[in-house]
């Protein structure tokens, strides 16, 4: 008995509060929804629930090692609708699905080396580099497309629409094995907790022999990978690609992210655990609105008070464990 | 043959000519030690040696081959670690994974093992003497612990040559003992070490060789038997420095400034009762985590109180904010001027006027730039700044030294009546070290009350006109400085009954 | 024990959540939020919500469910932004709430197509209306020959420069309905009026304060500029800032798209000369209307079982609308004043 | 007096914006002759970076400050609803004015209060700000213009009463050359420098840090309150989607003239510039007929050209001088 106690305690102890209070608010929201909306709590609409951020959830990564990394990347918003682009441009000139994404997947990694690469050699900081070329992009997207949806894809491709692996739609279990890889990275692999160090001191990572430009190089591309890996999941759910796909997608990224714990003042403090949390509350948030037919209006205003109360209450224990030291 | 051997090392920063010809060789198996004052280029060598910097000529020769290295990374990868004086240290992950930081045990297939890091993470702690959890975060560590977390962190690299910048600067008598201890171990084992200190008796006390730069070049080397701190001192700074410590206050009657009476806070220090006297030096000593610090922030306003009472010329006060203390006339130097005093990336002028903005005003809160270039010129002048043109200097171009003058001359400059010193000569070398103790010897004489916090025994025994000890959050005794002796200071500071903690 | 307490809440919060869905049958909300058994829910999905525009079908569509009858509730859904992989996930949220009907403005032409086609194959009707997606399947589509739009703009603002002189259009580039009126804009002068050239093509971005940038641009770089017109809602009110900054409102011809209150008034005051509009309103209720009759269906055979019978095409017209035309009381009256959303 | 006591610095990066953008108008002079260099050319390139003109001064106070405000388009957007609708409903001018203004101002001030007292991450706090504002302005008026203003109202930005200059670009380049010249001498400006370079040496130092961050943020809100009055009276409404992505543009003017994110460097003569830099190639853009598509990229094109081209003046200073 009493070993169970002392072990119960120490689970006690280790729970994140911050994740906890997320929880307990998510809970709240998905009972009075249910209350509001028959539907809410029907598979149907969970189902619905993880597609419609299932996207976002996917950047969200990425974002997450970004931001731990103590940088940010607004690209994101420009990758996702260039990728389906580029790759309804290589399929429809015939080359087959697999190569054609590899290729998108591995340019515009590519796209994350040269952010990366602009923010060393000019000095500037990341949310300006990626705003940048995210507004290149944009207009890229736009010549590319001469701003139509383009559906140029061949009959097997519009078949992986419906694709399911293990009884999942595709871009789930994309989701799944991509969040556990990044959970298991983020706690093994060497290269993955260079983010940390780099994150909550880079002069100190620096003098410690880690080679921190490389780990920002590593972020940036990652998250332009996630990014690609996105746009290609949207090419495939819509049959289409188009530069409009995407749009403001960064700032509920980093929303996700945000509310998920992950720190944007001190850097390398979160979690891909927290993001999955945090992907999880804004879905329900998304997904609320328009269940309960309460005006999508105040969803935008709903999301930004979430936001600061999310970060409010996480700093709330952060001081509340200070002030207990 | 020589372990490592420095030929003819010179290094420029601009025209800034920091080092000259500089011929250095390091054995196997000795402590060989690096003593100059600040600017002599010491941090420069070692930065050279650690491949941060790169000599523009002269050549690094490592076990008898001329070596290249173009970062810290290719430095440890030749078996060479530093301990640098700036902690390196990530606050927000546990003590193990700072411990092996880039070289963390894993499996066979590349991932972490969590299990063998702590464990020997516990074991490389325990061999610098440490009690450490290998699982608490290093942020929640005092500075001290840091410290010895981050020397652990290099002992573990396993490396054969071991540079240590300045380790003991936040370290108590007791680590600093241990610290030695490990040292000699690691130099029975083979290991050559190159320690830099300020502190002439713990050089003396462990090095098997001392080298001194003086402005970027070596004034010579004295073996074991050949040391003695006049000889050492007058070859770091060129001449006989005389007396170490300015003499005691003429007049030990001034009117009490300020007085405060059973301050508290919760978790940091409770019921301190200590008083200034216009004219008078109180030293405050204390180990690391004493609570001496917060104690003065606590009375500048920069922190709360829980209880107690301040009294200023004899009226109660209760500061609410920094800006509120300084317009009474209380000041305090903090102990770290990177993070807390100094603008690093403001030009010298900014920095010696941004404690006293509201008085180089006109009315209509316009700065007079004339009266700022006046006000940095007086100090720079007399504080003997090098270089003395550098009122548009950025603070990060200047050593060491100079920038704790300058945090000095913010200081002096918002005309303070109580000046509080936390630390006043931490990293700062021997020459500018007696140079600021006159000064606050000066300072006093000249009617301010002050208060010297300092964890160097001599220095306060030297300074001081009385003394009160600190130990962990309470105050444990109050000494005349006079005839004052390093164990009665040192049994008040053990003789506690029960901390706070 | 803030943590205990913590874990505790969440744990019993999270327990009483099937008693609340439990509750759930018995309670009612108006405006399509949940709906007693006997309710028919019909969805306006479209890709800007909040512009002017979507306000006006969304009113004909809540007036024609309100002559069907109680029974028939709407609401109006759709992501603020410019995004159809958005519209499309919103698209599958209604789809859960099992609505009769779904009236669709697509964002484009093909992202929807695999949405609309999953709420066909729920039986759920969709009608589309204002911007068309030919290939999804939708019984009907409700809206105006954007390309005729265009030409009758076109027509219009030739008649007022007097047959010759510049041109220019305002769009925002990537929506194809205004990719389209401008296609019908530039073809009708190419066909009908050899001496008015379209010089350029202008990006504002969709917003009145850079269409007032552009504008202001266009007029010093080509300084013959005798007629300019928007695709959209915004473009005119831009123009004509940009022209009273310069002192040139009386030497160019703006002709802007749909109206506003803000087109209405620049209308009257004779700072835009005309403005080319359809009847969004009517576009909303007669959408409605076929959405009730797909999901109603009859006796009447039907092409697409088991909906009923409903048109496949409806165009709308459209018509230019001038200060003149708007002195009239009874027409001002009828675009003075927006419905309430 | 005498030893410079209004002494104007111009920086590197300042130069370098002031040589390209000589350049450039050198080059339009060649190439587009009277239709460039005619006065009602300059007056319509500057009528249109007035709003920017405001909007990139309140960020160049954020950035200085080590921060960041997005929220500042949607402030721009919901204070002139307010202004608007308080107009429209016969409030008097005065009073929605000021209402927009005080509305600007209350908005960056409790965004200042979360980030300097409560520590939460600018760019967070000020996302979250952004949202709710954007959010409140459809919530208020469904999308709708509101137009039909009194004329006391419209006058506001489109009268002139000074050399026949309308009062938009007069405001706000009055305000800018007011604070360019504050900023160099004027304490309560000054400090900002102080607390972008280190808070914490800022505070000890006894300059009350908390309140001069907050007093920044809140001169950003309250630079897009005046904004949101100019840029409605000029356009005669005021509409929910007003400036969009203003304060992307507002962050890349700030940062092309020198504003460093870091914290504690930025000058607002170089901001101005910056915003005389993208407005005059956008302009360029138009007069040779660039295409539409691209138009939204330069600002962030010329960001990236800007800041390299300072950068090669630098390396090249650095070898003469070495």
């Amino acid at each position: 008995m009493k070993i169970n106690n002392s072990r119960m305690s120490a689970i006690i102890s280790r729970v994140n509060l911050n994740y906890l209070t997320l929880l307990l608010i998510m809970i709240i929201l998905v009972a009075v929804m249910s209350m509001r909306a028959p539907y809410f709590l029907s598979a149907a609409n969970f189902a619905v629930m993880v597609d419609t951020f299932i996207m976002e959830a996917i950047m969200a990564l990425g974002m997450t090692l970004v931001i731990l990394s103590g940088g940010i990347d607004l690209t994101v918003t420009g990758i996702l609708p260039f990728s389906s682009i580029m790759l309804a441009l290589l399929m429809g000139s015939g080359m087959s699905f697999f190569p054609a994404a590899i290729i998108v997947v591995l340019g515009c990694s590519l796209i994350g080396f040269v952010t990366n690469l602009l923010r060393k050699t000019l000095n500037l900081h990341p949310m300006v580099v990626t705003m940048a070329i995210a507004a290149i992009l944009k207009g890229l997207n736009l010549t590319i497309t001469g701003g139509s949806a383009m559906s140029d894809f061949p009959d097997s491709f519009k078949a992986m629409s419906s694709m399911t692996v293990f009884g999942m739609p595709l871009s789930w279990a994309v989701y799944i094995v991509l969040a556990a890889f990044f959970i298991i990275m983020t706690k093994f692999n060497r290269n993955f907790i260079k983010v940390y160090f780099v994150g909550g001191n880079p002069e100190a990572a620096k003098l410690s022999g880690i080679k921190i430009e490389r780990v920002y190089m590593m972020v940036y591309m990652i998250s332009a990978a996630l990014a690609a890996v996105a746009g290609i999941l949207t090419a495939i759910t819509y049959s289409s690609a188009s530069y409009s796909y995407g749009t403001n997608a960064d700032m509920r990224v980093i929303t996700t992210v945000a509310i998920g714990g992950t720190s944007l003042t001190h850097g390398g403090s979160g979690s891909i655990v927290g993001t999955m949390l945090g992907t999880l509350f804004m879905a329900v948030i998304y997904d609320a609105f328009i269940m309960s037919g309460l005006s999508t209006y105040y969803q935008d205003v709903m999301t930004g008070v979430f936001l600061i109360a999310a970060v409010l209450l996480s700093e709330f224990f952060r001081y509340l464990k200070e002030k207990a030291r | 043959m020589s372990v490592l051997e420095l030929r003819n090392i010179t290094k420029s920063f601009g025209a800034n000519k920091v080092l000259t010809d500089v011929n250095m060789k390091f054995e196997e198996g000795e402590i060989h030690s690096i003593i100059g004052e600040n600017g002599a280029g010491k941090s420069t060598l070692m930065k050279i040696i650690g491949g941060i910097y790169r000599a523009d000529s002269g050549e690094v020769i490592l076990d008898g081959k001329d070596v290249v290295m173009h970062s810290p990374i290719e430095a440890y990868e030749h078996g060479i670690g530093i301990v640098h004086q700036e902690l390196s240290i990530v606050g927000n992950m546990t003590v193990a994974q700072n411990v092996f930081v880039n070289c963390e045990p894993v499996y066979k297939a590349g991932f972490i093992n969590w299990k063998k890091m702590n464990s020997e993470a516990k074991a490389a702690l325990a061999e610098v003497g440490a009690d450490i959890d290998p699982e608490e975060i290093a942020g929640n560590l005092s500075v001290g612990m840091q410290q010895i977390v981050e020397i652990a962190k290099v002992i573990a690299k396993k490396v054969r040559i071991l540079i240590l910048d300045e380790p003991t600067s936040a370290l108590s008598d007791k680590e600093v003992d241990r610290l030695f201890q490990i040292l000699d171990d690691l130099r029975r084992k083979g290991v050559s070490i190159i320690f830099i200190s300020h502190k002439l008796n713990e050089i003396i006390r462990i090095s098997d060789k001392v080298s001194v730069l003086r402005d970027g070049i070596r004034t010579g080397t004295l073996l074991r038997d050949e040391m003695n701190e006049p000889t050492i001192i007058k070859m770091m700074v060129g001449r006989d420095l005389g007396r170490l410590y300015p003499p005691r206050a003429s007049s030990r009657d001034g009117e009490i400034v300020l007085e405060c009476k059973g301050l508290s806070l919760r978790n940091k220090f409770s019921n301190i009762d200590f008083f200034l006297k216009k004219g008078e030096i109180l030293g405050v000593f204390g180990l690391v985590g004493a609570g001496r610090t917060e104690v003065a922030l606590s009375v500048f306003g920069a922190d709360n109180l829980d209880s107690g009472k301040v009294l200023l010329n004899g009226k109660s006060v209760s500061f609410k904010n920094p800006s509120d203390a300084v317009s009474h006339g209380v000041c305090y130097l903090s102990e770290d001027r990177k993070v807390a005093g100094l603008f690093v990336n403001m030009e010298v002028r900014e920095n010696v006027v941004s404690a006293c903005l509201k008085t180089v005003c006109n009315k209509a809160d316009f700065l007079n730039q004339g009266a700022i270039g006046k006000i940095t010129q007086d100090y720079i002048n007399e504080l003997d700044v090098h270089p003395s043109n550098c009122s548009r200097f950025r603070i990060r171009n200047l050593s060491g030294g100079n920038q704790q003058k300058i945090l000095f001359a913010k200081w002096l400059a918002a005309k303070p009546t109580v000046l509080i010193v936390d630390e006043p000569t931490r990293g700062v070398d021997v020459g500018a070290k007696s140079m600021i103790h006159s000064i606050l010897r000066n300072l006093a004489e000249s009617g301010m009350a002050i208060m010297m916090i300092s964890s160097e025994l001599p220095e306060i025994l030297g300074v001081s006109d009385r003394v009160m000890v600190m130990s962990e959050g309470r105050k444990t005794a109050d000494f005349e400085a006079e005839g004052l002796t390093e164990e009665t200071v040192m049994n008040a500071v053990f003789n506690t009954d029960g901390g706070l903690r | 024990m803030i943590r205990k307490l913590w874990i505790i809440l969440t744990v019993l919060i999270a327990l009483s959540v099937p008693l609340f869905a439990g509750g759930a049958e018995e309670s009612q909300t108006g405006n399509g939020g949940s709906t007693v058994k006997g309710d028919e829910l019909y969805s306006m999905v479209v890709f800007t919500k909040g512009a002017e525009y979507f306000n006006w079908c969304y009113a004909g569509m809540r007036d024609a469910a309100a002559i069907l009858g109680d029974h028939v509730k709407t609401e109006l859904q759709g992501p603020a932004e410019w995004d159809a992989s958005l519209e499309a996930r919103t698209l599958e949220q209604v789809i859960v709430k099992q609505p009769k009907g779904i009236l669709v403005a697509a964002a484009d032409e093909t992202t929807l197509n695999s949405s609309i086609g999953k709420a066909l194959s729920q039986n759920i009707a969709v009608i589309g209306f204002d911007s068309d997606a030919p290939e999804s399947g939708r019984l009907s589509y409700v809206g105006t020959n954007n390309y005729d739009f265009g030409a009758a703009a076109a027509q219009f603002i030739v008649d007022q420069i007097g047959g010759s002189g510049d041109v220019a259009v305002v769009i925002v580039p990537g929506n194809i309905a205004q990719e389209e009126r401008a296609a019908g804009f530039k073809d009708w002068i190419s066909e009908n009026a050899p001496d008015v050239r379209v010089v350029s093509e202008l990006n504002d971005e969709g917003d009145v304060a850079k269409s007032e940038t552009v504008c202001a641009a266009l007029f010093q770089a080509n300084p013959n500029i005798k007629g300019i017109f928007s695709t959209h809602g915004y473009g005119a009110p831009g123009a004509a800032a940009a022209a009273r900054t310069l002192g040139i409102l009386d030497d160019v011809v703006i002709v802007g798209s749909d109206y506003s209150s803000a087109v209405i008034e620049l209308l009257i005051a004779g700072d835009i000369e005309g403005s080319v509009v359809d009847d969004p309103y009517l576009i909303g209720f007669e959408s409605m209307m076929l959405a009730y009759q797909a999901a109603h269906p009859t006796s009447v055979p039907s092409a697409n079982p088991p909906f009923g019978h409903v048109p496949p095409i409806i165009y709308g017209g459209c018509s230019v609308i001038t200060g003149e035309i708007l002195s009239d009381p009874a027409v001002l009256a009828k675009y003075q004043n927006p419905p309430a959303v | 007096m005498k030893s410079g006591r209004f002494r104007f610095k111009i920086g590197n990066r300042e130069l370098t914006l002031i040589i390209t953008i000589v350049l450039i108008y050198l080059f339009m002079c060649f190439a587009k002759g009277e239709l460039f260099y005619a006065r009602s050319n300059i007056e319509a390139i500057f009528s249109n970076l007035s709003y920017d003109l405001l909007l990139a001064c309140g960020m160049t106070f954020v950035i200085i400050l080590g921060g960041v405000d997005l929220s500042v388009g949607a402030v721009l957007a919901l204070s002139g609803i307010i202004a608007t609708l308080m107009a429209q409903s016969g409030i008097p001018t005065a009073i929605a004015v000021l209402a927009a203004l005080a509305f600007g101002l209350a908005v960056g001030c409790l965004n200042g209060i979360l980030i300097a007292k409560v520590h939460v991450a600018p760019f967070v706090a000020t996302l979250g700000s952004m949202s709710i504002c954007r959010g409140m302005c459809y919530v208020l008026t469904s999308g709708y213009f509101v137009a039909n203003l009194p004329t006391s109202y419209l006058n506001i930005a489109r009268g002139s009463i000074l050399f026949s200059v309308p009062n938009k670009i007069l405001i706000s380049v009055i305000i800018m050359i007011v604070l360019a010249v504050l900023s160099v001498n004027f304490r309560p400006l000054k400090s900002m420098y102080y607390v972008g370079a280190n808070g914490r040496a800022a505070f000890l130092s006894g300059i009350s840090s908390d309140l001069v961050k907050i007093i920044g943020y809140g001169i950003s809100g309250l630079m897009a309150g005046i904004a949101a009055v100019l840029m409605t009276g000029s356009l005669g409404m005021g509409h929910a989607s007003y400036g969009l992505s203003f304060e992307m543009k507002a962050i890349s003017a700030a940062v092309i003239g020198g504003a460093n994110m870091a914290g504690g460097e930025g000058s607002f003569l170089g901001t101005a510039l910056g915003v005389i830099l993208v407005a005059l190639v956008n302009n360029v853009f138009i007069m040779f007929n660039g295409s539409p598509n691209w138009s939204g990229a330069i600002s962030g094109i010329m960001l990236i050209v800007a800041v390299a081209i300072d950068m090669i003046r630098n390396k090249i200073r650095e070898r003469r001088t070495a």
